[in-house]
């Protein structure tokens, strides 16, 4: 469970290195926003699903429950905001 | 900043709004007992009016602060400073925190001056900084 | 009774400005919640010089924690004595007919907040709560100076903001080191702790940072160039207040520090703080006589004068301490009622350069002996305030055979003199420049009664010194003793 | 009990879209000699209420290489960013099998059509 | 072991900052600040995993609702135009 | 000013009966018998301050002086300034003179002292620059304020050092002073910082310039300040310190050499001038370096002598000084060339002049010639030097061809004066005054005995061993008749030989540029340009100066001491730090960042990144608190600096490419400065008795299981208060500044 | 290893915010302020010494820690410290801003209204 945990920790934060990376990598602002968003999602996921695994117990489950919401809510927006901010517009 | 609306923004800022000051209620109330407290309670609120201003105009913003973003902040600190008077009628210096249990229901909740300090804080905080923001934004409308 | 008397000096003023805050859409009422709150403040501080003067300490520890880890207010002798001088200054200022700064929505929560920063300050016996009221000074001035919102009001306040944002960072950096080598922070015990460390270089180096922190604070020589950019732009009674509460708040508590906190490294610190005191005081007169505008003269002068202050700080002593807070007193009195008429003098003459304005003599001959008067005072003529200021400088520093330091005070008592009575002969004397300009208007009552309050305030002081000398001797007795230990 | 099971279906689309999409923007920046055009596509769809508006575009937000830009709620249409524009109608079939739907459900009673 | 984790964590954070020193334009260094907020939750989940506190959970929690409004801000800003700045 | 209390009549009863109030004040000392009188009350008592006054001979001698033409003057300007608008406020201040000068010479105290020399000068510059709308009535004013300012201070510095010396000391100890107190160092010190304000004070080389300058003056002020009061203060005080001193060598040579060169000063610079008051003032400088120099003749003699000479010069010095007023009263000019033959429209002021001059000639008769003769009796039993002795000779004779012009060549002769002016008397108060004190001169010329115990009874403050028998001031004049001829004889050839006098003297324009008065001119502009410079170096008005001077003094003052640290050996890298490093690491990138963006935006985010770096410093270090409001300060910013980002550009310019060398040495070496304090904190134990204390009362006294929070709403609340008064204070300060911008201008 | 870190960055993050704030460009000062503050939030952080990694946090019906925690006071003081800074950061913003507004020059060392230009002579000459 342990090891299984620290896995998943280790695979989230080398998926958000890789994020990073695609900031570099990728060749346009919309897409590096693709990069930050949905990779680093992904990558804090794992995270925190390592992190239950590591803690199982009801406090902490209950917080990470309310962040994966939080996340799950956000990030979307966030992606939408910046996406929209980024691309020519519409009539332009 | 006069972006054009997005009803995404707008439904989710909206909801959001109430789900921020939620929970900066929630790290005012649990602030002395884990990380939280009166300031960064405010600084969620703060967030949550700016980012209504941002989606629904300052107007807007300005006008679900309560007694206004600058009354807020003064009712703020003479709440905080309040909250030591009463020791002082005790004959205790000023600041001394006074606690008491108040049954409700059977619960029995632990009421002091210190929830008044920090309610203080956090009023006082969100009044100046959220005032703050809402000006700032003002200008660039 | 007496915890709440400790409190008043922030207590007060920080719930006056926040109900004027809330009163700033009612002018009126707001005016009268000002005024209330400073007669208030009198009230209380007045009551704690009656009990300094019975030789009452009023202590507070703030929350009743144990003595040195609760932050505690100790209201001695000479922190009464500058509180009760400071709230007569609030008193005095807020009497005085505002414009400018002081007549904006939030020129009076600023002037209270300045107050609050001011008295916490003075009472504190904490160093980190020094650091916080300092920053609430800062802030407040900072408020006020941009008030005006002209471009020189904005200019002035950045530069105020950038200089002394680096002595408040120095100051943060120094309590915080000094927190870290003791474990305290409060005086008393920051004394105690420091008592066996007298050639402890990083408690010297920290201690240097602490004084050089509120040198910038004082405006001394090389620190001043926040003063003279940013005071000559300001209305009259702010300056009068900014006079008051902001450069001798630094030198108070340079003296606390040094006798209270480092009284086994004060001599190691004396030689340069001399040193630089006369510096302060050639280049602030220096910079005095080159002026043409009134603001600016009294401006340099203020820079001038902090250094007698802080060259009594330098002997240090139960004299050097008491003469450095005579001098403190008799230049907040003397000077803000000197910037308070050269409001007058601008209001009347029309102009606050000197070249612009003359005449004033035969126009307003009451201004011209109110000036004359506080001029002379200044200039330390017999027997006025200053005088005895200057006298008792002048005492310690022979008896202490600093001949050097003591030689080029007086050369700036010369230079003093010579550039009050340029004021006198340009805006008095002479004829004015334009002869058809007429006086800009009457002067307000208010301006009156708070130029002669001040004004005889300072004149009985010069009169009777007898008393306030007796009473800074014992203040700075307790000053200079050696840490008794903690109470308990 | 409809709406109840449209909403665990979209959770679990949710879930599995996150993971899909974060895949493959990490494989894609991984191997970027793999050539990708992104670009811009028109996503046409019945109106809906604001909020199942809402809904569907953080949905698309989620879903892998795709990012709703533009949202008119009360046309129907989303300007979608594509991370590889060219499989776009791939793309949009599969929102409109797997989002469009479910949301429409969830939110039955807001319906305008 | 769990060192990997820092490692990785400090990794995202130089390159993320790497790519705010790096890249052109006002759009890219805002979609590199988004990614620099999503570096600071993922450090509260490795403090809290490191501390065993669930204190830090509540820190990523607190700041997750407001880091959003920092990328919504941003968001606006550049929608509303902001000046393009020629290099980093 | 004093309009504003005063009525402004100006023939009000009060101004026209004022010559009586010095008159009143004689009788209340003068007519005290011989033994010193005194009266004593403590004032500043921690000072030992006391308002101290002794009337004794020399106190009373002077006091009959300063009483007697106190009088004459107060009668004299009523009518001098008839119809003058401020009439009243002369007259004030003219008695507050009065008073002043009173209490100088009466004070016992030496602070009291000072505070009427002080009160004088003050009331000597409001004097002079009476008719402040001429700029030179201005200049002249400053000037003697300045000057006797400056020797007030030197009197000061003497007077602390006295008083250090010989704590408690009043003049009247001076007398009998411990000879253990005359040898210490500061003793003598402090007297010749007296010295030199008693110089300034008397107009005595080099200081003496002001005095020919504070001509400027209305006549009355001339008369009473600059002919025989104020003035002779200067001598009064060295006459007091005369006895105490005699025994240290360098006091009686230094008042001999200092009065001689006055004297002769005065004297060559006398006939030098057209303006009938300028020559009277030269005239009064060469007497008061004659005074000067009596006081340091080694006998008893010679104190009687200046006792004699300051009675004398008093009675004639000052109603010439009228007698000048008088003819610009009539004439409208001082100057000698254009006036002649006075005597017919002014026969009284004519006579004054006429007694006055005889007085000032010292013939027979007058007191003049009585204090003549004791001044050569002085010399004669002191070995003075040939040179002192030279110089006495011809101050006398110019002083006889001084008197001379200011009689003969002025009131007798053809009648000439300017056109348009018809010389008659302005009436009795301008002419009976001069009447009347020169006719006492030759009252008491005619009948020295009614001087003698005046005269005898100073001299014995000065020289106690006056015997009796030497202070008569009788003589047989007749006898001493030849040894005054040759005086009077060349005094008479240079009456004549005036005109051609003055345009050989004339050509001394050396003595103006290389004389004291032109240094005093120089030194006011090298203190200006000085000031300048001063003022440009403070006011640079450059920000970045100003931060780099302070920041580098800063460092300046600290490094002495950072020498001296040791620092703790750097520890191998733990797996428990690595979060910290990533921190720290993301910080001084987020510096680097910051620093070297050229754009509005980098440097931001720079800062933004620096502290999220802090914050995971501060997740790894057990400060979830800080961390959360570190991050939550970030996130509300960007509010801030997405308004900053709309609204600013950069002014062309102001960012420069190069990196400012000195700038970032200054920069960098703060920084180190700090770093180092914090890598030898850190080497260092830490006392961790509040940090126990506070995790110990958390729970059972503050209620809360955060720390933290217990400790900024509990134990240090108060630091919360002022914290978020800030906040508020910080919003209020902004608010003023947040304004809707204007419409944008458009950039060429 | 991490106490020369935080000395580092201390030192880095300092210098980097003199430097901005000795600048003529009216946000990079405020930017150089901020870091300022920054860098001496840190410093005191520091100053209270970095042993411990667990927050200063008691576990429920515990009376006080039961293992090491980290110093509390310093945190506190810290917190105090970043409001207090961002407080003045936010009105270095303002006050930046609305110079630049007045002034399109937006240049800290082209500012001389507060203090009018000394002459070389010492004189400052008839009339300004
Ligand atoms: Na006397
Ligand atoms: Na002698």
């Amino acid at each position: 469970m342990n090891a299984l945990g620290w896995a998943l920790m280790i695979l989230g934060a080398a998926l958000l290195a890789v994020a990073a990376l695609g900031l570099l990598r990728l060749p346009d602002a919309l897409s590096r926003q693709h990069a930050a968003t949905k990779a680093a999602t992904l990558a804090l996921g794992l995270m925190l699903a390592g992190l239950a695994l590591l803690q199982p117990s009801p406090a902490w489950w209950i917080r990470i429950g309310a962040l994966v919401a939080v996340l799950a809510a956000t990030v979307p927006i966030a992606s939408h905001a910046l996406a929209r901010a980024a691309a020519p517009r519409a009539d332009d | 900043m006069n972006a054009e609306r997005s009803v995404v923004l707008e439904t989710t800022v909206a909801f959001f709004y109430w789900v921020m000051l939620a929970a900066s209620l929630w790290l005012l109330l649990r602030g002395h007992n884990a990380p939280g407290g009166g300031f960064v309670a405010a600084l969620v609120a703060v967030a949550a009016t700016a980012a209504h201003a941002l989606v629904f105009g300052v107007a807007a913003a300005r006008a679900r602060l309560p007694f206004g973003p600058l009354g807020l902040s003064a009712l703020g600190l003479a709440l905080a400073a309040a909250s030591g008077l009463p020791a002082l009628l005790l004959g205790q210096a000023f600041l001394t925190h006074l606690w008491g249990e108040l049954a409700v229901g059977g619960l029995a909740l632990k009421i002091s001056t210190v929830l008044i300090f920090d309610l203080g804080v956090a009023l006082c905080v969100w009044g100046a900084l959220g005032g703050f923001c809402l000006r700032l934004l003002e200008t660039v409308r | 009774m007496n915890g709440a008397l400790a409190a008043a000096p922030v207590l007060v003023p920080l719930l006056t400005a926040a109900l004027t805050v809330a009163l700033a859409r009612w002018p009126r009422r707001q005016r009268a919640a000002s005024a209330a709150g400073a007669l208030l403040l009198l009230l209380c501080c007045a009551a704690l010089l009656q009990g300094a003067i019975g030789g009452m300490v009023v202590t507070a520890r703030f929350g009743e924690w144990d003595a040195p880890f609760a932050i505690a207010f100790r209201i001695d002798r000479a922190a009464a004595l500058m509180l009760a001088v400071n709230a007569v200054l609030a008193v005095a200022v807020l009497a005085y007919p505002g414009r400018g700064a002081l007549a904006t929505p939030f020129g009076a929560p600023l002037v209270h907040g300045l107050l609050a920063g001011a008295g916490g300050a003075y009472a504190t016996a904490d160093l980190f709560n020094f650091y916080v009221w300092f920053e609430v000074m800062l802030i407040a001035a900072l408020g006020l100076i941009v008030a005006g919102r002209r471009p020189e009001h904005l200019e002035a306040g950045l530069k105020y903001l950038v200089l002394n944002l680096f002595g408040t960072v120095l100051l943060l950096a120094a309590v915080a080191g000094l927190y870290g080598l003791t474990g305290q922070l409060n005086y008393e015990a920051l004394g105690l702790a420091l008592a066996g460390r007298g050639d402890d270089p990083l408690a010297l180096l920290l201690g240097a940072m602490l004084l050089v922190a509120l040198l910038i604070k004082a405006g001394a020589f090389p620190f001043l160039f926040w003063l003279p950019a940013a005071y000559p732009v300001l209305p009259a009674p702010l300056l009068a207040l900014f006079t008051a509460l902001t450069t001798k708040v630094g030198a108070y508590a340079l003296l606390r520090v040094l006798y209270e906190v480092f009284p086994a490294a004060a001599p190691t610190y004396a030689q340069a703080l001399g040193w630089i005191a006369v510096a302060t005081l050639v280049a602030g007169v220096m910079g005095a006589v080159y002026h043409y505008d009134v603001r600016r003269i009294l401006a340099f002068h203020s820079v001038s004068q902090m250094g007698y202050i802080l060259l009594a700080v330098a002997l240090g002593g139960a004299a050097g301490i008491a003469a450095a807070l005579f001098f403190s007193i008799h230049h907040i009195l003397v000077k803000a009622n000197l910037y308070l008429i050269a409001g007058m003098i601008a209001s009347r003459g029309g102009h606050h350069d000197l070249r612009r304005i003359g005449a004033l003599a035969r126009t307003d001959p009451g201004l011209a002996v109110l000036f004359a008067l506080s001029a002379a005072a200044l200039v330390g003529f017999p027997p006025l305030s200053g005088f005895w200021a200057k006298l008792l400088i002048l005492r310690e520093g022979a008896a202490q055979e600093r001949y050097l330091w003591m030689a080029l005070a007086l050369c700036t008592s010369a230079l003093t003199l010579l550039s009050m009575a340029k004021i006198w002969i340009e805006a008095f004397w002479k004829p004015h420049p334009a002869p058809a300009a007429v006086p800009q208007g009457p002067l307000a009552p208010g301006a009156w009664a708070a130029c002669g309050m001040l004004a005889l305030l300072a004149l009985a002081l010069g009169v009777m010194p007898g008393p306030l000398i007796d009473f800074l001797h014992q203040a700075a007795a307790t000053m200079a003793a050696p840490p008794s230990g903690l109470a308990p | 009990m409809k709406r109840f099971v449209a909403g665990v279906v979209i959770l679990w689309r949710v879930f599995v879209a996150i993971g899909r999409s974060g895949w493959q923007i990490s494989w894609r920046i991984l191997r970027p000699s793999r050539s990708f055009a992104p670009g811009f596509v028109e996503y046409r769809f019945q109106p809906m209420g604001p909020a199942a508006t809402t809904v569907l575009a953080c949905l698309i937000c989620i879903t892998p290489g795709t990012t709703a830009v533009d949202v008119d709620a009360a046309n129907g249409s989303m300007r979608l960013h594509l991370l590889d524009a060219g499989h776009g109608d791939a793309v949009l079939e599969e929102i409109r099998l797997l989002f469009e739907g479910a949301v429409r459900t969830l939110f039955a009673k807001e319906d305008v059509s | 072991m769990t060192i990997l984790v820092e490692v990785f964590l400090g990794a995202a954070l130089l390159l993320v900052l790497e790519a705010l020193r790096r890249l052109p334009g006002t759009a890219n260094r805002i979609v590199a600040v988004d990614l620099l907020s999503v570096c600071a939750l993922a450090a509260c989940v490795v403090a809290a995993a490191r501390s065993g506190h669930t204190a830090f959970l509540d820190v990523a929690l607190g700041f997750a609702l407001v880091a959003f409004l920092a990328t919504v801000c941003w968001a606006f800003a550049l929608r509303a135009g902001m000046p393009e700045e020629d290099g980093p | 000013m004093v309009q504003a209390v005063l009525p402004a009549a100006s023939q009000a009863i009060w101004i026209r009966g004022a010559w009586l109030i010095p008159l009143a004040l004689l009788p209340a000392v003068a007519g005290l018998p011989g033994e010193p009188a005194s009266w004593s009350v403590p004032w500043v008592a921690p000072l030992g301050v006391r308002l101290g006054f002794t009337a004794d001979g020399l106190a009373r001698l002077f006091l009959l002086l300063v009483c007697g033409v106190g009088a004459a003057v107060l009668a004299y300007t009523p009518g001098y300034l008839r119809g003058h608008a401020r009439l009243g406020q002369l007259m004030c201040l003219l008695i507050a003179f009065t008073l002043a000068m009173a209490g100088a010479i009466l004070a016992d105290d030496l602070l009291l002292l000072l505070l009427f020399w002080e009160a004088t000068s003050v009331l000597s510059f409001l004097l002079v620059g009476f008719e402040h709308d001429s700029q030179d009535s201005r200049d002249s004013a400053r000037q003697a304020l300045l000057v006797t300012g400056a020797g007030g201070l030197a009197l000061l510095a003497g007077i602390v050092l006295i008083l250090l010396a010989a704590p408690g000391l009043r003049l009247s100890d001076l007398a009998h002073l411990d000879p253990a107190v005359l040898d210490d160092a500061r003793f003598q010190a402090g007297v010749a910082l007296v010295l030199v304000g008693a110089m300034t004070k008397s107009a005595q080389f080099p200081f003496h310039f002001w005095l020919p300058g504070a001509m400027a003056a209305p006549t009355p002020v001339s008369a009473y300040l600059h002919s025989a009061t104020m003035v002779n203060l200067g001598v009064y005080v060295m006459a007091r310190f005369d006895e105490a001193m005699g025994a240290v060598p360098w006091w009686e040579a230094t008042l001999l050499s200092i009065g001689t060169i006055t004297a002769l000063w005065g004297a060559v610079q006398a006939p030098r001038e057209r303006d009938l008051k300028r020559i009277l003032a030269w005239s009064t400088v060469s007497a008061l370096g004659t005074l000067t120099v009596l006081i340091g003749l080694p006998n008893e003699l010679g104190a009687l002598a200046f006792a004699a000479f300051v009675l004398a010069h008093a009675l004639y010095k000052a109603p010439l000084f009228f007698v000048a007023g008088n003819v610009d009263h009539a004439t409208g000019t001082r100057l000698i060339d254009r006036l002649s033959g006075l005597r017919h429209g002014m026969p009284a002021t004519a006579l004054a002049a006429l007694l006055a001059g005889l007085s000032m000639a010292g013939l027979p008769a007058t007191v003049g010639f009585v204090a003549k003769d004791s001044i050569k009796a002085a010399k004669e039993v002191s070995e003075v030097l040939w040179v002192v002795e030279g110089a006495s000779l011809l101050v006398s004779t110019v002083g006889v061809a001084v008197a001379s012009v200011a009689v003969v060549r002025i009131f007798f002769g053809r009648p000439a004066h300017p056109a348009g002016h018809n010389p008659h008397e302005g009436g009795w108060r301008l002419a009976l005054p001069p009447l009347a004190l020169a006719g006492l001169g030759i009252a008491l010329g005619l009948f020295p005995a009614l001087a003698e115990p005046l005269v005898a009874d100073a001299a014995r403050m000065i020289a106690p061993g006056l015997a009796p028998a030497d202070a008569s001031l009788q003589t047989d004049w007749l006898l001493r008749l030849e040894s005054f001829a040759v005086v009077w004889a060349v005094g008479a050839l240079v009456y004549a030989g005036w005109n051609r006098l003055y345009r050989l003297l004339d050509r001394l324009r050396f003595l103006d540029r290389a004389g004291p008065a032109a240094a005093y001119g120089a030194a006011l502009r090298g203190l200006k340009h000085g000031a300048g410079a001063v003022a440009r170096g403070l006011q640079g008005r450059r920000l970045s100066r100003y931060l780099g001077t302070t920041v580098a003094a800063t460092v300046l003052l600290c490094a002495p001491w950072a020498f001296g640290l040791g620092f703790p050996a750097p520890a191998a890298i733990s797996i428990d730090g690595a979060g910290v490093l990533v921190g720290c690491a993301a910080a001084i990138l987020g510096a680097v960042l910051a620093l070297r963006a050229r754009g509005t935006l980098g440097r931001l985010l720079g800062a933004g990144a620096v502290g999220v770096g802090s914050a995971v410093v501060f997740l790894f270090r057990g400060a979830p608190d800080l961390a959360l409001t570190q991050l939550a300060v970030e996130s509300v910013f960007v509010v801030v600096a997405a308004v900053a980002l709309r609204r600013y550009r950069q002014g062309p310019g102001t960012v420069a490419r190069r990196v400012g060398a000195w700038r970032a040495a200054v920069a960098l070496a703060f920084g180190v400065l700090l770093g180092a304090v914090l890598l030898a904190l850190s080497g260092r134990p830490l006392d961790g008795a509040m940090a126990d204390y506070f995790l110990a009362q958390s729970v059972p006294q503050g209620h809360g299981r955060n720390v933290v929070n217990v400790i900024i709403v509990d134990f240090r609340s108060l630091d919360t208060l002022g914290e978020i008064a800030v906040v508020m204070l910080a919003a209020l300060a902004a608010w003023p500044l947040a304004r809707r911008l204007p419409a944008r201008r458009k950039k060429p | 290893m991490i106490e020369w870190a935080m000395a580092a960055s201390v030192a880095v993050v300092a210098a980097a915010g003199l430097y901005l704030a000795s600048s003529r460009d009216l946000v990079s000062i405020a930017v150089g302020l901020a870091l300022l503050g920054s860098a001496v939030n840190l410093f005191v952080f520091a100053a209270g010494r970095l042993g411990q990694a667990a927050p200063p946090l008691i576990a429920p019906g515990a009376a006080a820690p039961l293992a090491a925690v980290a110093n509390p006071l310093p945190q506190a003081l810290v917190l105090t410290a970043i409001v207090i800074g961002f407080a003045f950061a936010c009105f270095s913003i303002a006050l930046a801003l609305a110079l630049a507004a007045h002034d399109g020059r937006a240049d800290a060392d082209a500012l001389e209204q507060a203090e009018p230009p000394p002459r070389p002579d010492g004189d400052p000459g008839e009339l300004p």
